[in-house]
């Protein structure tokens, strides 16, 4: 997949729109590093807490500002929606994390400049535990979190 | 043998709603088999979404995502007829991409 | 009571019932031999056979004349002459509820 | 002497009459006794809903699927089966010239009870049949191939009426009849009958289910469902239901699930197919 040269287009958007005053052009060659290669170090991680440190090297402050939509009740745990929103300005990325599954990390998204701070998705859970939503917005980490019981365990999917 | 991939665009005025579905095992490698045997680790690591060669989203996965993944996002333009390149790659190499037009 | 609680009932009335078949299934044979095996197997499979005929078979039973072949193999015939006793014990249940359904189901009708 | 003998009758007929009133097999009545079951007992939930399993149950539940239903699970299945369909056979037939109006639509239609055969035909044995008879192997009747057929029938179907037919033919009725009393028997070592866990308790949780009303429950079928990660026929639903009371499952298409399957449609007619279902 050769997703190179895009990406560098991607990285030109990204900066193109921070000057335009939504804040943080600084953060973009960073983010470039974070976001060229699949993070597969971030992926090995058991907990949440080292999942996060190795995707993105800080840690995240719980906000009101980032809506997470999932079941109290997941009727299979191998098929979970999930979705996340926010309404704060200059996001970057947003991940999902499963926080009792062997690996936390479930899935990790690029938003680029232009891109809607918002994904829905279908995640498999272990076992009933807390569903965490990370958004990097202006190269801050806001988080919500949110407990689903898994009576059927996402082992089997 | 058709795409693996099912994807919905439709632009609604100023922003472009996009929904895709692909249709792959997304075996986590904790799972045995009927012969008690552990079925290897089989999952798409990245998928993404071009508009006019830029990339509008990228999706870094690892094997907690579902079987049959699906995934919803949408982005500011993007106009009817548009073409929308989706792509993706498993940790073993294989890889599969079409195009979709915006409706 | 709700239809859960009555069928969650139903379910370990059913249980403790399996249970008390492998107590009469499990009665220790003094000096088990293959012969005692063979006939304890043939008395379960004829039952099985019979529950077969009435379209009635349980997985259970199956379970059970599968270990037993499996002890008498292993000539552990203990063990296999207590899973067949309790496979024919569970084939015999198994014909007596295809028996009493013949008439009992249309209790359950809704009319 | 000459009086005494109609009067034994007559009594003899007072009382065989109401065992008979009772035995005799009246499917429209059950129809309408079976939908006002459902209905009186789940008054919440829309008449055409109940096709929806215990989505109609339980809301928890139901956002969930309409979630899912944004993009289903089937998706694959029903754009398999549409391929299939569109794909000649070695000898050049396709599926469509083995059905009524080219095989879309049809669903509702099935199964049917066929008076040359004297049997139930169901989809998935006519699907088969189609293969055989243009000289192709029959396909596994529980999930794969089978299972997307069936699907893209059941999509090219949305929302029409069930709509089965019981012809004037005393072995129709005895395969209605039959289809009935399999239904109600108890059967495992649990002791169960389809309708303790689909009439007695839907919407109730046994394990970690929500259990599917009776009602309509053919109506959704094939589906995918998220404790299989795939599709699965009308086959497999009756055999996975079997096996969960602890039964040896009968062979798929045997007698009598050809005949529950035509007393469950049949109960069911005039509530729409909602096929290819999601299920948990």
């Amino acid at each position: 997949m050769n997703t190179f040269p895009t990406r560098r287009l991607i990285l030109q958007g990204a900066g193109a729109v921070a000057l335009f005053g939504l804040g943080s052009f600084p953060f973009a060659p960073a983010l470039a590093a974070a976001n060229d290669k699949y993070p597969e170090d971030a992926f090995k991680q058991k907990t949440d807490a080292d999942a996060i440190k190795a995707l993105y090297g800080k840690t995240a402050e719980a906000s009101d500002k980032v809506k997470l939509d999932a079941p109290e009740i997941a009727e299979n745990g191998a098929v979970v929606p999930v979705a996340v929103t926010t309404t704060l300005s200059d996001v970057t990325s947003i991940s999902f994390f499963v926080s009792e599954n062997p690996n936390a990390l479930a899935a990790s998204y690029v938003i680029p400049a232009g891109t809607i701070p918002a994904v829905a998705n279908r995640l498999k859970m272990a076992k009933t535990c807390n569903v965490i939503a990370i958004v990097e917005s202006g190269g801050k980490l806001y988080s919500a979190a949110k407990e689903v019981k898994v009576t059927v365990g996402g082992c089997g999917g | 043998m058709a795409s693996t991939i099912r994807v919905r665009a439709i632009n609604n005025g100023d922003t472009t709603e996009v929904q895709a579905l692909i249709q792959h095992p997304m075996d986590s490698g904790f799972v045995k088999d009927a012969k008690g045997e552990i079925i290897p680790p089989h999952f798409i690591q990245q998928l993404t979404f071009e508009h006019n060669g830029k990339t509008v989203f990228l999706a870094d996965w690892g094997p907690a995502v579902s079987k049959d993944p699906y995934v919803k996002f949408a982005f500011k333009g993007g106009a009817k007829g548009d073409e929308l390149k989706i792509s993706w790659v498993d940790n073993k190499g294989t890889s599969d991409s079409t195009t979709a037009k915006i409706a | 009571m709700s239809a859960a609680k009555k069928t969650a009932m139903s379910v370990t009335r059913n249980i403790a019932f399996g249970a008390v078949l492998m107590i009469v299934g499990a009665m220790p044979a003094r000096a088990a031999s293959e012969a005692d095996f063979k006939a304890a197997m043939s008395a379960a499979e004829a039952a099985e056979k019979q529950a077969d005929q009435l379209r009635n078979k349980w997985l259970t039973t199956e379970t059970q004349l599968a270990a037993a072949k499996k002890a008498a193999a292993a000539g552990d015939f203990d063990a296999a002459i207590a899973a067949a006793r309790e496979a024919e014990a569970l084939a015999i249940a198994s014909i007596y509820q295809a028996t009493s359904e013949k008439t009992r189901w249309k209790d359950m009708e809704v009319r | 002497m000459r009086k005494a003998l109609p009067l034994a009758s007559i009594l003899a007929l007072a009382l065989l009459a109401p065992a008979l009133a009772d035995d005799k097999p009246n499917p429209a009545a059950d129809q309408k006794a079976f939908q006002t079951y459902f209905i009186k007992r789940f008054p919440k939930v829309k008449y055409e809903d109940f096709v929806n399993g215990p989505y109609s149950m339980d809301a928890g539940l139901r956002k969930q699927w309409e979630e899912k239903e944004e993009f289903p699970p089937y998706e694959f299945a029903v754009e398999t089966g549409k391929e299939m369909f569109a794909t000649p056979f070695k000898n050049g037939k396709t599926y469509a010239d083995c059905f009524a109006n080219k095989g879309i639509g049809i669903r509702q239609n099935y199964p049917y009870f066929d008076e040359k055969e004297g049997k139930v035909v169901t989809l998935e044995l006519a699907l088969n049949r189609c293969r055989e008879a243009n000289g192709e192997a029959p396909y596994n009747y529980l999930k794969d191939e089978m299972a997307s057929l069936t699907a893209y029938m059941a999509f090219t179907s949305r929302d029409k009426k069930m709509d089965i037919k019981i012809p004037d033919d005393p072995r129709a009725l005895e395969a209605y009849e039959n289809g009935k009393r399999y239904f109600y028997t108890r059967r495992g070592q649990l002791n169960f009958s389809c309708a303790s866990c689909h009439v007695q308790s839907p919407g109730e949780h046994i394990r970690s289910e929500v259990l599917a009303p009776a009602l309509g429950i053919m109506n959704a079928m094939p589906i995918y469902r998220s404790e299989w990660s795939g599709m699965g026929t009308t086959s497999r639903r009756l055999v996975t239901c079997n096996s969960q009371t602890r039964a040896v499952p009968l062979e798929p298409q045997s007698d009598e699930y050809r005949d529950v399957e035509y007393f469950l449609s049949y109960v069911a007619n005039g509530l729409p197919i909602s096929g290819p279902g999601a299920r948990p």
